[in-house]
């Protein structure tokens, strides 16, 4: 197992949000949550990144305990999260927040990095020198996902990143996302588009006020009557 | 026409629903009336000697209710307040040496003389799109500009100040009493309670309630149809007022005001040091703060002065109070994050 | 307000604000210090002796620099009984504090503070020991006028260079008004900013460039050494730099500080008399207790209790009127400053033997040189190599 | 920090330089308004071109001086958003630790200096990773502005506490002063004018050329923006602090010679270090250096013309009337 | 008779031309949406449209009225209210008072302003949250308070970004059911929405953008036939 939470307790001040959660991603898998709003889907995600800690239980990447680690320990641990609102730098120009997304990485695989994200997403090569907080809504997710993959990380977590995405950049996205778990990286996301999540992921899980209630593979939890008329809106 | 107030589903919410504001507001009065009249009885119960210690902490207080209705409520951060204070202290010497006003008008003229500067620098700092530090920054100039345009001024003596002269005999017309009068400080306790009684007016109110929406999000505010520079100047206009009238009345305690007195950064910093350490953008924070902060420097310089068998080494060591005094203030800003009372408040509402 | 009075035996408190923190808390503390010794002394040599021996005690007071915390420590000394105040080295703080005493009728001795208008608001409860602002200027005046003549150099033309405010301006005004009446022409007058002031060689320049005999400064501690520096790096032709009520030229740290632009300069200042045994005496145990030079100011502090005390024994009481008239009315023969005559107060409080004498910056050390009867060294005039 | 513009598309992607073309426009531009003014001086000022001169020099070299204090706090202020109000004392602490060197150890002025900054380095990375990070975080800056004028108060009182009030000095190693067409420039400090060169051009290098001074970037731009991309922010906050007390280290040693050295010594530097800073553009490196010595030169030069605090009242209102018509500042990036 | 007439407006930052001459009539209580890749310039429309933004050129006219150039308070206060995308709720503040800010432009009296925000929140479907801490609301949550800030303004019309984003679908149908029941009461609605189920459900016409310009605008069948659209935003898949 590759990342596995055990019986994970996570919240805010004195609000515990997802209380006692289990469950794991295989290494190269796509793994999704889908869940209602609230549900405690981006918690769940902050807490695996380290941007808050948690309360009690374990969190293991590839068997070593990160929980309570900072974010940038969990960075250099190969893990790298794209949060739900981004964190870009905004004052930054596009090619720079790519160059600091590979901050971890060695200078010399800067140049294929940029090469290979720009492959990912053209309008950010167009685009290099525009200060990020000037890009429009859907340009920023796909800075953000991009800045992310700088990294090279071996698993990463993704936040809604289809949020506010044109439909065929949507396509594109979760296709891209395919093809970055193809070449190996294991993929954890959270999505609104339950639909088209699913139908990329290996497996799924579903919360519910801060628990795992459902887990199957993709295509079973698609077809679950429950989660198609809960999630899915049919 | 829209006709949303026809919806089929606006039923009415007739007693549904709590009438928090003026509730909230009408215990905010009566906490108010009780605290005055236990603040009224304290000289009776302190020595003699406390006398100064309270005036000053009831001009922090002045000053610090006047600075949190513009920094705390409306999001203006201003680190030059000595600038209204300043003012509001020289319009108070002024009028009184020059003209022989009374301090009681001229503590009014002064309010409305320093209101109105503070909106014409807050609608250039405005105007120009001044944000967070920089605003800051900018108040902090002109306050340092007045600094420099006092000790330049025939009209306020320069560098020497203005000394109220010495009236024979008590005078409440002129505002001044024997030194160990108990007016100095019951006058400047019912100027407090008067800004707080403002304060808790504002707060409810529609232009306070704007204010705060606008504090919180300005183009969300604006959106929604709030003229987010009108508001903004009201809270200034009113801010400065109060924190002038503890100009007024410094001058009236001290007789002496000179640039230093009127317009130090110092003073600036003594408007907000009581209403960061008791909570910003709280009705009673700015209070509870001066409350803390007045006394203390005098409560360590008494300790170091006569310190208990064990601290003995102490006594006489220039600049210990004051390096004890720093050490709390810092203790008390990294322990307390939201203030005093701000931090009390959260817990009880857990 | 005011102190009970005290019986036999009893301690009488005397209080004393100074700036015991903050930026002046090296000058305020040594004045504390000069204070306490003067207490210690008088209750060494048996107490107030009209009192019955009682002994003084001395209350300090911080005014950590700020007029408003000066009063109110003045107000609390006061209502914890003491029967009189000394202090308080600045001109802003002092006004609130004789405001305050005033208020209280209790007398209040100004061990240092310059400012004439302190003296001006008709108080009757105030004293003054050292010269004022004004006064000093004109005696600045007279003196180097003095001095030219008794070492044979025409003192024609001077630039004066003062910091900015009330005190500068009335020393040089004063100095003005009389040197015309000497025949001394001031050519040039520049003032200096009292902050962020941090080199100034350009106000030199500008002063020295109306070609004067002599450049007269007033100012405090730092900035009259950056004046001298400047005076010495731009190397000028003239007699030399003068202080009048410099806070710097006369203070035992300047030679060190100044290195080779302390050279010969002068100074025009109230000061203690080096040539008193008294005062030599005192200024010895001083540096041995608190080990550092007793600058006048400290001795200005001692003198200010002294004063107190005597008043104490004339009255042979320790209310505090009783205290004033008897302080209006004392005359202190072998005073501990080089002053004309013994300390005596006019109908302002200000004392009418108060005047100048001249310092130089000779060797490293500071040496008391004009007029003859204070001099320790001999006056090098022309002070510069021509 | 500062680099970054609003280019179209149509820009060729450039690769960041120390100073970019916008930046030296600007400088140019002040440069030119700059030396208009001194022309006209000279033509019309009614001033002798000798004091001209001399003013000139002295506010330049003064400006330096300026710069020197201006540099690390534009860092701090750009990085940590935290108004330090503790620079002033921390240049003053510093000057008494060469003080302390140079005469309990009997050490050389300059090699004192030079073991200040690891110390200061150190207590600025203290004060830092023990206090100020944990003030840090909501985004309102009232608290840190408080803990650090605890510190100015608590610095200077501990200073006073330690070496007494009296004034202390030390001699620098090389003293007088070179005439320059008709001026003249004091040795010690156009030493420390060309220290304020080397710290600005160091700390340029160190922020664009080094991976700390990329991080120190990211973490001003975005700070949970730069933990996810792998930067330790607390540690980035700690050295940033640190490096903005380094600076003031090497200013403290380049300028304990010409000052009187006392516990308030580096108080009145904090004012004007903020105009400075704020007027170069916070965070800009070459920001506070132009700032300061524009401020040098017209502190100097408008002190022959107004007298006494004249020429401050000046200095203040030229301040404001950047904040309204650049709020950005001089070299900042427009936001 | 149209409510809003947008003529000529062209919006450029720097160099990048964010709007070119988009011109377009909105009838009174129509159902108006607008989709367009990601960056076509749709915020930046309603921006220019709701006083954020001055247009580089080009009018806005709303009701007969020239509203170029008015500052944002003044355009909602004559009754053309925005939302956000990104939402901005007052974070200091309860559901309530959010709503009774803006609900306090119409009634004077607190008492009333309020029950009036009350029935609003109620509407949206808020109630259960009435007096909690708007910062601590779920994205839906947030949704809805923007909507029932928006619609206690009373306005002629609504410019709604992205209302719908976040939502899971199950949360999608009830506010889709408020849009329309606003629309049937009377209020002229403009929308920008990804969302391809939900624009073809609401939208009357639809305008694409594309790189700040009208690529085209019709009736909501037609327009996604349209090949350039199906090349420059729907995608192959759709
Ligand atoms: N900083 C915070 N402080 C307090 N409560 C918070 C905070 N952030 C989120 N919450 C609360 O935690 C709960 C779960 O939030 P979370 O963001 O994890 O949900 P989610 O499943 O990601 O939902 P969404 O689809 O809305 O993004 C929500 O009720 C939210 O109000
Ligand atoms: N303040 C600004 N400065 C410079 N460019 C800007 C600014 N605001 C927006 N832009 C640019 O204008 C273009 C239009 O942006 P806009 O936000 O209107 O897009 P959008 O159609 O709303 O996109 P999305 O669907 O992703 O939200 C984008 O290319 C964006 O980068
Ligand atoms: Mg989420
Ligand atoms: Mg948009």
């Amino acid at each position: 197992m590759f990342l596995q939470l055990d019986s994970v307790t996570a919240g805010y001040r004195r609000l515990d949000i997802v209380h006692d959660l289990n469950f794991h991603v295989e290494r190269g898998e796509i793994v999704s949550i889908i869940g209602a709003n609230g549900a405690g889907k981006t918690t769940t995600l902050r807490a695996i990144a380290g941007l808050i800690n948690t309360r009690s239980g374990r969190i293991r990447l590839d068997g070593e305990e990160v929980q309570n680690q900072r974010p940038d320990q969990i960075v250099k641990n190969g893990m790298v999260h794209v949060a739900q609102d981004r964190a870009l730098f905004g004052d930054l120009a596009v090619h720079e927040n790519l160059t600091m997304g590979a901050f971890t990485q060695p200078k010399s695989t800067i140049r294929e990095s940029l090469e290979q994200v720009f492959e990912l997403f053209p309008i950010l090569r167009e685009r290099r020198m525009q200060r990020a907080n000037t890009m429009s809504g859907g340009q920023q997710q796909m800075l953000a996902i991009g800045r992310a993959l700088m990294a090279r990380p071996t698993c990463l977590t993704l936040d809604e990143p289809s949020i506010g995405l044109a439909p065929n950049l949507v396509a594109q996205v979760l296709e891209a996302i395919k093809r970055i778990r193809d070449a190996g990286v294991t993929v954890l996301i959270v999505e609104q588009n339950a639909a088209q999540a699913l139908a990329i992921s290996d497996r799924a899980y579903v919360m519910e006020s801060g628990s795992i209630v459902l887990e199957g593979t993709g295509q079973e939890l698609n077809d679950s009557a429950e989660v198609r008329k809960a999630y899915l809106g049919m | 026409m829209s006709a949303t107030t026809e919806s089929p589903r606006g039923t009415k919410l007739p007693s549904a629903l709590p009438q928090r504001t003026h509730d909230g507001a009408r215990r905010q009065y009566i906490y108010l009336a009780v605290g005055l009249v236990v603040l009224f009885f304290l000289p009776f119960v302190l020595p003699e000697s406390s006398q100064p210690v309270l005036v000053r902490t009831l001009i922090y207080g002045i000053m610090a209710v006047g600075w949190n209705l513009m920094s705390g409520y409306g999001g203006m951060f201003s680190f030059g307040h000595a600038a209204f204070f300043g003012v509001g202290a020289y319009t108070d010497a002024v009028l009184l040496t020059n003209f022989g006003i009374s301090p009681w008008i001229a503590m009014i003229i002064g309010a409305v003389f320093s209101a109105g500067v503070g909106v014409l620098i807050a609608y250039l700092c405005l105007r120009y799109k001044l944000a967070g530090s920089y605003f800051a920054l900018a108040t902090f100039a002109f306050a340092q500009m007045f600094l420099l345009l006092a000790q330049n001024l025939e009209l306020v003596n320069r560098t020497e100040g203005i000394n109220i002269p010495l009236l024979p005999e008590d005078s409440w017309a002129m505002l001044q009493f024997g030194q160990d009068s108990f007016n100095y400080y019951w006058i400047p306790l019912l100027l407090l309670a008067a800004a707080v009684a403002v304060t808790i007016a504002f707060v409810y109110s529609r232009p306070g309630r704007y204010t705060q929406a606008i504090r919180d999000d300005p183009v969300a505010a604006e959106s929604l149809g709030i003229p987010i520079m009108k508001y903004r100047l009201i809270t200034v206009a009113l801010s400065c007022a109060i924190t002038s009238i503890a100009g007024s009345y410094y001058t009236q305690y001290y007789l002496f005001v000179g640039p230093e007195q009127a317009f130090s950064m110092h003073v600036s910093t003594d408007a907000i040091v009581p209403a960061v350490i008791g909570g910003v953008g709280t009705i009673w924070g700015p209070l509870i703060g001066a409350a803390v902060v007045g006394p203390l420097s005098e409560l360590v310089a008494a300790v170091v002065r006569n310190p208990p068998p064990f601290l003995e080494f102490l006594q006489g060591v220039s600049g210990l109070d004051v390096a004890i005094y720093a050490v709390l203030l810092i203790v008390i800003v990294v322990f307390l994050p939201k203030g005093i009372y701000g931090t009390i408040r959260e817990r009880l509402r857990k | 307000g005011g102190g009970a009075s005290a019986g036999a035996g009893d301690t009488i408190a005397i209080g004393a604000v100074h700036p015991l923190s903050g930026g002046l808390a090296g000058v305020g503390g040594m004045m504390n210090d000069g204070a306490a010794l003067a207490v210690e002394d008088i209750n060494e040599a048996g107490g107030i002796e009209a009192l019955d021996g009682a002994q003084l005690e001395l209350r300090d007071g911080d005014s950590q620099g700020s007029a408003q915390t000066g009063q109110s420590e003045a107000q609390r000394l006061i209502s914890e009984g003491a029967v009189a105040l000394v202090g308080t080295y600045q001109s802003d703080v002092t006004e609130n504090v004789a405001s305050a005493a005033e208020r209280a009728d209790v007398p209040m001795v100004i061990d240092v503070a310059v400012d004439d208008k302190i003296m001006e608001q008709g108080y009757e409860n105030i004293f003054r020991i050292q010269p004022n602002a004004s006064s000093m200027g004109q005696a600045g005046a007279e003196t180097l006028a003095a001095m030219g003549e008794t070492a044979g150099v025409d003192v024609e033309k001077v630039a004066y260079l003062h910091i900015e405010g009330a005190f500068g301006t009335s020393v040089s005004e004063a100095f003005t008004e009389e040197a015309e009446a000497q025949g001394i022409e001031v050519v040039s007058t520049v003032s200096y900013p009292a902050t962020n002031f941090s080199d100034a060689t350009t106000q030199v320049k500008q002063a020295l460039s109306a070609d004067p005999d002599v450049v007269v400064v007033t100012g405090y501690y730092p900035d009259n050494v950056l004046v001298a520096e400047a005076v010495q790096a731009l190397n000028p032709d003239i007699l030399g730099v003068f202080g009048i009520a410099s806070g710097a030229f006369d203070d035992s740290s300047f030679p060190a500080d100044a290195g080779a632009a302390a050279t010969n300069v002068l100074s025009a200042n109230y000061h203690y008399a080096a040539t008193s045994e008294r005062s030599q005496d005192i200024r010895e145990r001083f540096e041995e207790k608190y080990g550092r030079p007793m600058e006048t100011a400290a001795m200005l502090s001692y003198q200010a209790v002294e004063v107190i005390a005597a008043g104490l024994e004339e009255s042979g009481s320790a209310d505090p009127e009783a205290l004033r008239d008897a302080i209006a009315n004392t005359s202190i023969e072998d005073p501990l400053l080089a002053f004309d005559g013994p300390i005596e107060f006019d109908e302002t409080g200000e004392n009418k033997n108060a005047t100048v004498i001249v310092m130089q910056s000779q060797d490293g050390e500071i040496e008391q040189v004009f007029p003859e009867e204070f001099a320790t060294a001999e006056l090098i005039f022309p002070a510069r190599d021509q | 920090m500062t680099q970054t513009s609003t280019e179209t598309k149509e820009a060729p992607a450039a690769p960041p330089r120390l100073l970019d073309n916008r930046q030296l426009r600007i400088a140019a531009g002040l440069v030119v308004v700059v030396g208009a003014a001194v022309a006209l001086m000279y033509l019309f000022g009614g001033q002798p071109s000798g004091l001209l001169t001399q003013s000139l020099i002295t506010g330049v070299l003064l400006g330096g001086v300026y710069a020197l204090v201006s540099l690390g706090l534009t860092l701090i202020f750009g990085v940590l958003g935290i108004v330090n109000f503790a620079q002033g004392a921390m240049l003053t602490m510093s000057m008494y630790i060469v003080f302390f060197l140079a005469t309990e150890w009997g050490l050389n002025l300059y090699l004192a200096a030079a073991l200040t900054v690891p110390v200061m380095f150190g207590f600025g990375w203290l004060v830092q990773s023990t206090v100020l990070n944990r003030v840090m975080g909501d985004s309102t800056h009232e608290r840190p502005l408080l803990v650090t004028l605890g510190l100015s108060l608590l610095i200077i009182n501990v200073l006073l506490m330690v070496f007494g009030g009296r004034p202390v000095s030390v001699a620098s190693p090389v003293e007088g002063s070179i005439n320059v067409i008709g001026a003249l420039v004091d040795v010690p400090r156009l030493i420390a004018f060309g220290g304020a060169l080397a710290v600005a051009v160091a700390l340029t290098l160190i922020l664009r050329k080094t991976t700390l001074g990329l991080a120190i970037r990211a973490v001003a731009a975005n700070d949970v923006g730069a933990s996810l991309v792998g930067v330790n922010v607390k540690r980035i906050y700690a050295m940033t602090f640190g490096v903005g007390a380094t600076c003031v280290a090497v200013a403290g040693g380049l300028m304990v010679s010409f000052t009187s050295l006392v516990p308030s010594a580096g108080e009145q530097f904090t004012t004007l270090a903020f105009v400075i800073v704020v007027l170069g553009g916070l965070g800009s490196i070459p920001g506070a250096l132009v700032g300061g010595l524009f401020i040098g030169l017209v502190q100097t030069v408008g002190s022959l013309y107004l007298p006494g605090s004249g020429s401050l009242l000046l200095v203040f209102g030229i301040f404001l009337l950047v904040l309204f018509l650049r709020p950005q500042g001089l070299f900042g990036a427009k936001s | 008779m149209s409510i809003l007439k947008l003529e000529g407006l062209s919006k450029s930052f720097g160099g990048l031309r964010a709007l070119r001459d988009v011109t377009v009539e909105i009838p009174e209580r129509e159902f108006f949406g607008i989709i367009g890749p990601n960056g076509a310039g749709k915020t930046t429309l309603f921006s220019v449209i709701a006083g954020q933004l001055g247009p580089t050129s080009g009018r806005v006219v709303f009701d007969g009225q020239d509203i170029t150039g008015w500052s944002a308070d003044k355009v909602a206060g004559a009754g053309l209210v925005r939302t956000f995308q990104l939402m901005r709720p007052f974070e200091s503040m309860t559901v309530l008072d959010n709503v009774s800010i803006a609900s306090h432009r119409r009634f004077r009296s607190t008492a009333k302003s309020r029950d009036h925000a009350a029935e609003v929140i109620e509407r949206v479907g808020l109630s259960q949250y009435l007096n909690k801490m708007s910062g601590t609301l779920p994205t839906a949550g947030l949704k809805r308070l923007e909507l029932a800030r928006a619609l206690a303004l009373e306005p002629k019309i609504l410019l709604l970004d992205e209302v719908l984003a976040g939502l899971v679908p199950t949360e999608r149908a009830p506010i889709i059911d408020l849009l329309r029941d606003i629309h049937r009461d009377g209020v002229t609605v403009m929308f920008v929405e990804h969302i391809m189920a939900a624009v073809m459900a609401l939208s009357e016409r639809l305008l694409v953008m594309h790189e700040g310009a009208e690529l085209t605008l019709g009736v909501p069948e037609d327009v996604v036939q349209d090949p350039r659209v199906v090349e420059a935003y729907l995608g192959e898949d759709f």
